[in-house]
């Protein structure tokens, strides 16, 4: 009898318009919020923070990108590795070029220079579809992993091409380099991904959501009810592009702190992400959260168990744990082929009208 | 105008039994709430009902296709030829005999008009010359298909699309043929036409037809029996005959009143219904 | 004639080589995508599952001997047999149908008519576990796979071109057979898939598998057969690959190499695989010879996205893809 | 035919206005394929004007020569008295023109909710930046449009699957949201491509209904292909007959229906 | 108990080469605990954690292992390194990084928690050519030398390193580019056999090396001009080759083969206890050898920071402290039972990157073995120290870092 709707009426089409329209809901993310904000940075380790946490935030800020990309506005695409390479070297450019600036306003301006690379090597999906354009998102993923390998000038000429995050600070506290504490890189990444989750919420629920989504399901018939195509799909390649640049800087600055750029965003980074998104839910944020979560923490979770519980040898248990993983993959599929957000709104379809069983 | 055959009242074969079936999608939808049919061998047995009433989600829990939605029959049995065939995969049940058309088309969009139709006759072993000679019998029956042969199917139109999901059932030389809405989107010619298709069929080889139809008044010109549903469940059912007299049926499902055919320019007010749901 | 022709000319006709080598690895995702719209991200790991099977196989290794090993505390290696080639080939082949029919029994099977991402998806997550089940079942060593195969420099050639040219060119013995088995493997798939039934069935099934289903095609038949043929492919493509360069994990990565031959070629065509390879293969050769030297090399791997690119443009559906249908 | 251009008055007294849209010697091909061949017809301003033809007769594509996403071969269209040049169909769009599709090309991942509120973006304007606060004018403009398309999801009487994923809806009621969708823009001219398939008596009387209450109350143009005979006699003010891509008849139903050209290529019978 | 992390990867791309590695690095330790009871009568532990050469799961590893009271970390990257390098100056456990990671830490003022004695890549690069110096009677002037290297930032390393040697020495040097993974390089080869460079070095890792082996077989090279690093010079790498690999060079900064006293106790104390690491046929390869002379060190280290401290259970700062003033001697390393192992050297303040000396081994593909060729070649300090000295500077004033032992 917890998680009932009835009872709860709206009378105002803004009411009826709210991210939560449940109270239930409502309740459970708002007490999830302020636990995040006030009761994790007191309890956090250096280890939930650098192993657990901090990943997870950053991989949710890229998913919730690509989600917006993929899931809402239909074109799949493999060049995240990539985009986030952008952030990540605009973001050391922007660190050594101008040492007095705020590390906020670093990692935006980052997340604004991946936008305009994303809005670019999205020029070809006016004309390119489906898996074909996937595959030709492809190009900008290598070509920009060659470039920032290639061009010193990115690398401000260092020896081996790799890049270091100098120290920085935020409010007087160190938010990257060697310095900083757990609670500072958390708390740090957790404001960025409650603002941006907020933003990609807002986006997805009003008029240019429609248009993404219109786009995605139909871009013929949207296209014949007034959709611009090219606007629509630039813009979702902006915006996907910005989250995906803020989670590259942030991945680099505060969460690795030195990165090289075909390690650090090869080719796996955008498949991992692209992961991320189909398990957890195209076309949902709270997936984006899901499947970051679930690809962050279940190879970190099976090797504790495995190697730390279990004591297997640590080779059987990576290959075990591949297997564990793919094997994973499939059967929630299986089970629920739009992913862990689906899987959770029919657990909830279910729990609304429990006891009957329809 | 009213030309079916009555139905013979002797005892007829049952070829397919449903039996008070209840099906589920994605778990939590109930659509289907107890439905049982049965269909006479050699018979043209039709189902009727408004959209949404669960036509199709019968048709495809005999076929078993549900499960390729994430549906599911979770009650009841579905009987043919004294065989439970809930289990039985599709293709299974195409080589004992029972085919269907889908609703909406679904042709093989990249392949062409002819290689649509030869999909049709993909479980059959009777050679090459046999299934030339029922190609020639569905251009026969579609000439416009043999016009149009060479195109890809997702270039047709709709109307030619519908001629190709039929024509393409009957290239398996089904026994029994599920067939879902085949009128919709066809000129009244065509129409026509189709039906008239069905009862040379059912009539020559024997073919037994369940149809799924809107279009009440064709529908019940030519089946002999008929069962209507409603948001889930049988709500009638009869002799064709008797069932086009009923004057519910008459006025809610044939648009006629007592004074005949009304305009509906005439209709003045929208109309809700679902009366005789208790 | 001016040294640098003559090079270009080498350069060109090892373009085709190498193009062919990425053909036989692009021919799998073809005949999986042209028979379910399946885009399988796990061909790559299918090839080198293949030639791990072969190697393990023909010296005998004994399988899972790890992982018995660590359980039962025995000491487990070899049989102590080493299989003649063809054998060893046969029996590979065979695991590879095996693996066609557990694929299809515990994945497919169950994702009737799902999206083509969710198919996608599952093809990764297949990935996944085949690369750790090759890893567990055989070990993660280097192998050195040896069936035969002629490998280096080819005389002839090289002799006749000096005689022609004054310069010998260098064709790779290997190329010389992989391109035969392509032009072969690619002619055969070709009319199977163009002039027979099953091949029509196959692309019904690509467009629509619940009509498929509801004409009466058997999708768990195509599947297996034609994972079947896509293991077999990739089991040519791993021999090819493994001789080159031994067989261990980096051979799964040749699938991003084929990628983009197939969407230059089009998804769903045959002998697109084998053009798309050529031209990939002499371009991006051809681009890092003139181009490379000047803004410093190791271009082939996004010149090779971004030839496909530039044709994608043109031809959104590649040069001998199906045409994308779009009507309302 | 010019000298119409004042308008006419229909059977049942309505005022028909001038040329709204006109098509001058449209020929569409495609490849081999001659879809449409030469034919000029006229939309008036407040009319209900029907095409009919037998299965691929060009009816469709006419449909979207119109709508802007076919160019045709040859021919003009002229809107509003001005020649229409090379357009997207979202200009098209933006003109005042919405349509319905005969394969429901509804946005299946979307709420029907969603679906028609799409039928609205032309006219929604807030930036990027206050949508994505959610703040000002963005909130006013998502809940000023939500009012309108509330009072369509009222007219349509779909109000209880208001927040149900249009994928999981039967034909039928997909069909109606598509047109809630269509009605959404508040078009000037509505295209509808055989609004009625797949429905049975007492639902195509309700769509009819729907189809007269609109051209009454809004005084919205309406081009409907339909295979109803039924259903066009009654409603049309005029009919074009198209029949392998030519036009075989041109006129009010009760002619049309008595054109032995009609009856030959499409009618079968004369209908009663 | 002392804890020493084995950061290893038995997993993904470069599995091939991490597994013997850590088999030598976790064989070491447990003959030290086996035989000895330890270092200083303390148990060494040596918590294992899959890296699989990812950066982040290195990351992770490091985060769940430092808990433990690591004492030293040996990742075997050159990604994770950088990573590594501002959390364990901020942590304060040491990073010891032979033959790898980020050269200029070689300067102590500036690292001050990061060594890589005995060698590093630049120091590589130098011996090389001194090695191909000697070779050619002291001049290389008019020689072709082509690099041919991983396109990633250890591959990058020698570049410069090579560039200021070749003005010095007046030799061509070309660099030759190969992209991850390395499977696909018929444009290098093709490039090398029109060039025909007199020599070829190599910067590769896993499969790269393999092929570029075969391939130089392929055009017929002259496999005795073919150098690679340490890295590339492994059995896994010639031996797909098979008998055209013969004549191949490598560096290398320590023995290999199972010429050496230790390893009649490693069969003894290790395998035949069945507590091997690994399945016991890697025991005496080049890069068993480098994960056991690895494992040496950092107990070397060990028990100097137990000398000096005069405690046994050292803590990290104290096996820091060890690292600085380590010193290896030949008498040391023949009480190891390692004669002649590696290269004798002693540790400072400043200088935490040894003496940079390298040899070369040469593969015997009759035998299957390598050989050594030359003895210890020291590198060419004059162009190296300077570069250092530049790369640690530059380090040192984007992160505010003032160079002690001043
Ligand atoms: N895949 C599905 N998932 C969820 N619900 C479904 C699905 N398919 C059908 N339904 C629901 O099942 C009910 C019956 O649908 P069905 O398609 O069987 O009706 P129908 O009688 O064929 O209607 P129509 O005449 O409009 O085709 C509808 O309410 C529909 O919403
Ligand atoms: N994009 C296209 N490419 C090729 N042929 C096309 C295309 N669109 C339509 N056609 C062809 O043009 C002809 C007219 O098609 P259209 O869809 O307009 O028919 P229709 O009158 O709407 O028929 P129906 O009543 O069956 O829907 C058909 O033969 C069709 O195959
Ligand atoms: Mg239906
Ligand atoms: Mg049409």
């Amino acid at each position: 009898m917890l998680y009932r709707e009835a009872g709860d009426f709206k009378t105002t089409y803004r009411e009826d318009n709210q991210t939560f329209p449940i109270r239930f809901d409502r309740i459970a993310y708002y007490t999830t919020v302020a636990a995040a904000f006030a009761v994790v940075p007191f309890f956090i380790n250096d280890y939930w923070a650098n192993a657990v946490f901090v990943p997870f935030l950053i991989y949710a800020i890229a998913a919730l990108g690509l989600n917006i990309l993929t899931g809402y506005a239909g074109q799949v695409s493999l060049g995240t590795g990539g985009f986030m390479a952008v952030g990540a070297y605009a973001c050391y450019k922007l660190m050594t070029a101008f040492p007095e600036m705020s590390m906020v306003l670093n990692v935006l301006l980052a997340g604004l220079v991946t936008a305009g690379v994303g809005v670019l090597f999205g020029l070809p999906s006016l004309r390119i579809k489906g898996f074909y354009l996937a595959v030709a998102t492809l190009a900008a993923q290598f070509f920009l992993v060659w470039l920032f390998n290639k061009v010193p000038w990115f690398y401000n000429n260092s020896a081996s091409g790799q890049i270091t995050a100098p120290e920085r600070t935020f409010l007087g506290q160190f938010v990257t380099g060697a310095q900083t504490s757990a609670s500072a890189k958390y708390l740090f990444c957790l404001a960025f991904v409650f603002v941006l989750a907020l933003v990609a919420r807002n986006l997805t629920r009003g008029t240019t959501g429609r248009k993404w989504m219109a786009i995605r399901d139909m871009d013929i018939a949207a296209e014949i009810i007034g959709v611009n195509p090219l606007t629509t799909k630039l813009s979702a390649f902006a915006v996907s592009s910005f989250y995906i640049g803020v989670a590259g800087a942030l991945f680099f600055s505060v969460y690795l702190g030195a990165a090289e750029v075909g390690e650090s965003f090869g080719i796996q980074k955008s498949f991992l992400i692209l992961f991320m998104v189909i398990i957890g839910g195209l076309g949902s944020i709270f997936g984006s959260f899901a499947g970051a979560a679930f690809l962050v923490l279940l190879p970190v979770l099976l090797k504790n168990v495995l190697v730390g519980t279990l004591g297997w040898p640590t080779d059987l248990a990576a290959h075990i744990e591949l297997m564990i993983v793919g094997a994973l993959i499939i059967i929630f599929l299986i089970v629920e082929p739009h992913g862990l957000a689906q899987l959770w709104r029919l657990t909830k379809e279910k729990l609304r009208l429990w006891p009957f069983p329809h | 105008m009213f030309d079916a055959k009555p139905t013979p009242e002797t005892q007829v074969e049952t070829l397919l039994e449903v039996n008070n079936i209840e099906v589920i999608y994605n778990h939590v939808i109930l659509v289907l709430k107890g439905v049982s049919l049965s269909v006479p061998k050699g018979g043209i047995t039709a189902l009727l009902g408004g959209n949404g009433a669960g036509k199709t989600t019968t048709l495809k829990a005999i076929s078993n296709l549900l499960k390729s939605e994430r549906g599911e029959v979770t009650k009841g049995s579905i009987v043919y030829r004294g065989e439970g065939i809930q289990d039985m995969a599709p293709a299974d049940l195409v080589r004992k005999g029972v085919i269907q058309v889908m609703e909406g088309r679904h042709c093989f969009e990249h392949l062409t008009v002819e290689e649509n139709l030869l999909t049709g006759a993909y479980t059959r072993t009777d050679g090459r010359a046999a299934i030339a000679a029922d190609l020639e019998m569905v251009y026969e029956y579609f000439p416009r298909l043999r016009e149009r042969r060479r195109s890809q199917a997702g270039y047709t139109s709709g109307g030619e699309q519908q001629m190709v999901a039929i024509g393409r059932a009957l290239m398996s030389r089904p026994e029994t043929i599920l067939l879902d809405e085949p009128s919709m989107g066809l000129a009244p010619q065509l129409v026509e036409q189709i039906f008239e298709i069905v009862k040379a069929v059912n009539e020559n080889e024997g073919v037994t037809f369940l149809l799924a139809e809107q279009n009440t008044n064709v529908a019940l010109r030519y089946a002999h029996y008929g069962y209507i549903l409603e948001s889930g469940r049988v709500v009638m059912d009869g002799p064709a005959a008797a069932l086009r007299e009923n004057p519910d049926v008459k006025e809610f499902y044939l648009g006629m009143s007592d004074e005949g055919r009304k305009s509906f320019r005439e209709v003045r007010s929208y109309r809700r219904r679902k009366r005789w749901l208790a | 004639m001016p040294d640098q022709l003559v090079y270009a000319m080498e350069v060109t006709l090892n373009g085709l080589m190498a193009g062919v080598m990425y053909s036989l690895v692009a021919l799998g995702f073809v005949l999986i995508f042209k028979a379910s719209g399946i885009f399988n991200y796990a061909q790559g790991v299918l090839a080198l599952f293949a030639a791990l099977t072969l190697v393990g196989l023909q010296q005998g290794q004994v399988p899972f001997a790890h992982l018995i090993n660590a359980v039962f505390g025995t000491d487990l290696h070899h049989f102590g047999w080493h299989l003649p080639a063809v054998v060893a080939i046969a029996l590979t082949a065979g695991v590879m149908v095996l693996m066609a029919i557990a694929v299809e029994k515990l994945v497919l099977k169950h994702l009737v008519n799902q999206a083509p991402i969710i198919l996608f998806m599952a093809t990764i997550g297949l990935a996944y576990f085949l690369e750790g089940f090759g890893d567990v079942m055989w070990g993660a060593d280097i192998k050195k796979l040896d069936v035969g195969l002629p490998q280096g420099i080819s005389e002839t050639i090289e002799s006749v071109t000096a005689d022609w040219f004054g310069y010998g060119f260098f064709i790779d013995n290997l190329d010389i057979v992989a391109t035969v088995v392509a032009v072969a493997l690619v002619t055969a798939l070709t009319v199977f898939s163009q002039y027979s039934k099953q091949g029509r069935a196959l692309r019904a099934v690509a467009d629509d598998h619940q009509a498929a289903l509801s004409v009466g095609i058997s999708l768990r038949f195509i599947w297996v057969l034609v994972w079947s043929i896509a293991g077999f492919v990739a089991l040519v493509a791993g021999i090819m690959w493994g001789t080159k360069s031994g067989v261990q994990f980096s051979l799964s990565l040749i699938a991003l190499k084929a990628l983009p031959v197939l969407m230059l070629g089009g998804f769903t065509s045959i002998p697109g695989a084998i053009v798309g390879g050529l031209i990939i293969g002499v371009g991006e050769k051809l681009f890092e010879f003139s181009i490379g030297p000047m803004i410093g090399g190791a271009t082939e791997n996004w010149f090779a996205y971004m030839l496909a690119l530039l044709f994608l443009v043109f031809r959104p559906q590649g040069l001998f893809g199906e045409r994308i249908i779009e009507r309302v | 035919m010019k000298d119409m251009s004042e308008g006419y008055v229909t059977a049942d007294g309505r005022q028909i206005g001038g040329v709204l849209m006109e098509m001058k010697n449209i020929t569409l091909r495609f490849g081999g394929v001659v879809a449409i061949k030469d034919i000029s017809f006229d939309i008036r301003d407040g009319e209900i004007r029907a095409i009919i033809g037998p299965n691929g007769a060009g009816k469709s594509s006419m449909l979207n020569v119109i709508s802007g996403f076919y160019v045709p071969t040859e021919g003009e269209v002229w809107f509003k008295g001005v020649r229409r040049g090379p357009m997207k169909p979202y200009q098209v769009a933006r003109l005042g023109v919405a349509r319905t599709f005969q394969n429901i090309a509804l946005f299946d991942g979307m709420t029907v909710l969603d679906n028609i509120m799409t039928g609205r973006l032309t006219r929604m304007k807030a930036g990027l930046l206050s949508q994505a606060l959610w703040y000002g004018a963005a909130e006013r403009e998502e809940i000023a449009h939500r009012e309108k398309v509330e009072r369509i999801i009222d007219f349509l009487e779909i109000q209880n699957i208001r927040k149900t994923p249009v994928g999981r809806l039967p034909y039928g009621l997909k069909k109606r949201v598509e047109l809630a969708r269509a009605l959404a823009a508040e078009p000037k001219l509505l295209l509808l491509d055989e609004p009625m398939a797949g429905m049975n008596v007492e639902e195509k009387e309700d769509m009819s209904r729907f189809i007269l209450d609109l051209n009454d109350e809004f005084g919205t143009t309406i081009v409907l292909i339909e295979h109803d005979m039924g259903v066009v006699m009654d409603l049309s003010d005029r009919v074009v007959v198209m029949d392998y891509g030519r036009k075989i008849g041109d006129g009010p139903p009760e002619e049309v229906r008595n054109n032995q050209d009609v009856i030959d290529a499409y009618l079968g019978v004369a209908h009663d | 108990d002392l804890v020493v992390p084995n950061l290893s990867y038995r997993t993904g791309a470069y599995a091939a080469n991490g597994i013997p590695y850590a088999d030598g690095f976790n064989d070491y330790f447990t003959l030290l605990n086996e035989r000895d009871g330890g270092i200083g009568g303390e148990i060494v532990q040596v918590p294992e954690c899959e890296t699989a050469y990812n950066t982040e799961k290195g990351v992770e590893c490091y985060e769940s292992t430092k808990g433990m009271g690591a004492l030293a970390y040996n990742p075997l990257s050159t990604g994770i390194t950088y990573q590594l390098i501002p959390k364990v100056t901020a942590d304060g456990i040491t990073l010891y990084t032979p033959g790898y990671g980020r050269t200029s830490a070689a300067n102590g003022s500036v690292f001050e928690w990061v060594f890589n004695y005995p060698a590093n890549y630049w120091d590589g690069a130098s011996v090389a050519i001194k090695y191909l110096l000697d070779e050619n009677g002291g001049d290389l002037a008019g020689k072709k030398v082509t690099l041919l290297y991983h396109n990633s930032a250890y591959g990058k390393e020698p570049i410069r390193t090579l560039q200021a040697l070749s003005e010095k020495h007046g030799f061509e040097l070309q660099a030759v580019p190969v992209d991850h993974p390395g499977q696909e390089q018929k444009s290098q080869w093709l490039q090398i056999r029109r060039d025909k460079p007199d020599y070829v070095l190599m910067w590769g890792w896993g499969v790269m090396n393999q092929v570029a082996i075969q391939e130089a077989v392929n055009i017929r090279y002259p496999m005795d001009h073919f150098i690679g690093i340490w890295w590339s010079g492994s059995e896994n790498d010639v031996k797909p080759a098979g008998d055209g690999a013969n004549g191949y060079k490598a560096l290398t900064m320590h023995g290999t083969g199972m010429d050496y006293p230790i390893y009649a106790d490693i069969q003894k104390y290790v395998v035949d206890a069945g507590k091997a690491a690994g399945a016991g046929d890697m025991v005496g390869t080049v890069l068993y050898s480098r994960g056991m002379y690895a494992a040496m060190v950092i107990a070397e280290a060990i028990r100097k920071g137990q000398e000096i401290h005069g405690t046994s259970a050292v803590n990290a700062a104290q096996v820091r402290d060890g690292f600085e003033n380590l010193e290896i001697t030949e008498e040391r390393m023949a009480e190891l039972g390692l004669p002649q192992f590696g290269p004798p050297f002693a540790a400072s303040c400043t200088d935490h990157g040894g003496p940079g000396a390298a040899m070369i081994q040469q593969w015997d593909a009759a035998a299957g073995t390598w050989n050594s060729i030359t003895g210890f070649i020291a590198p060419d300090d004059a162009v190296l120290d300077p570069l250092v000295a530049e790369d640690s500077a530059a380090f040192a004033a984007e992160n505010n870092i003032t160079p002690r032992c001043q």
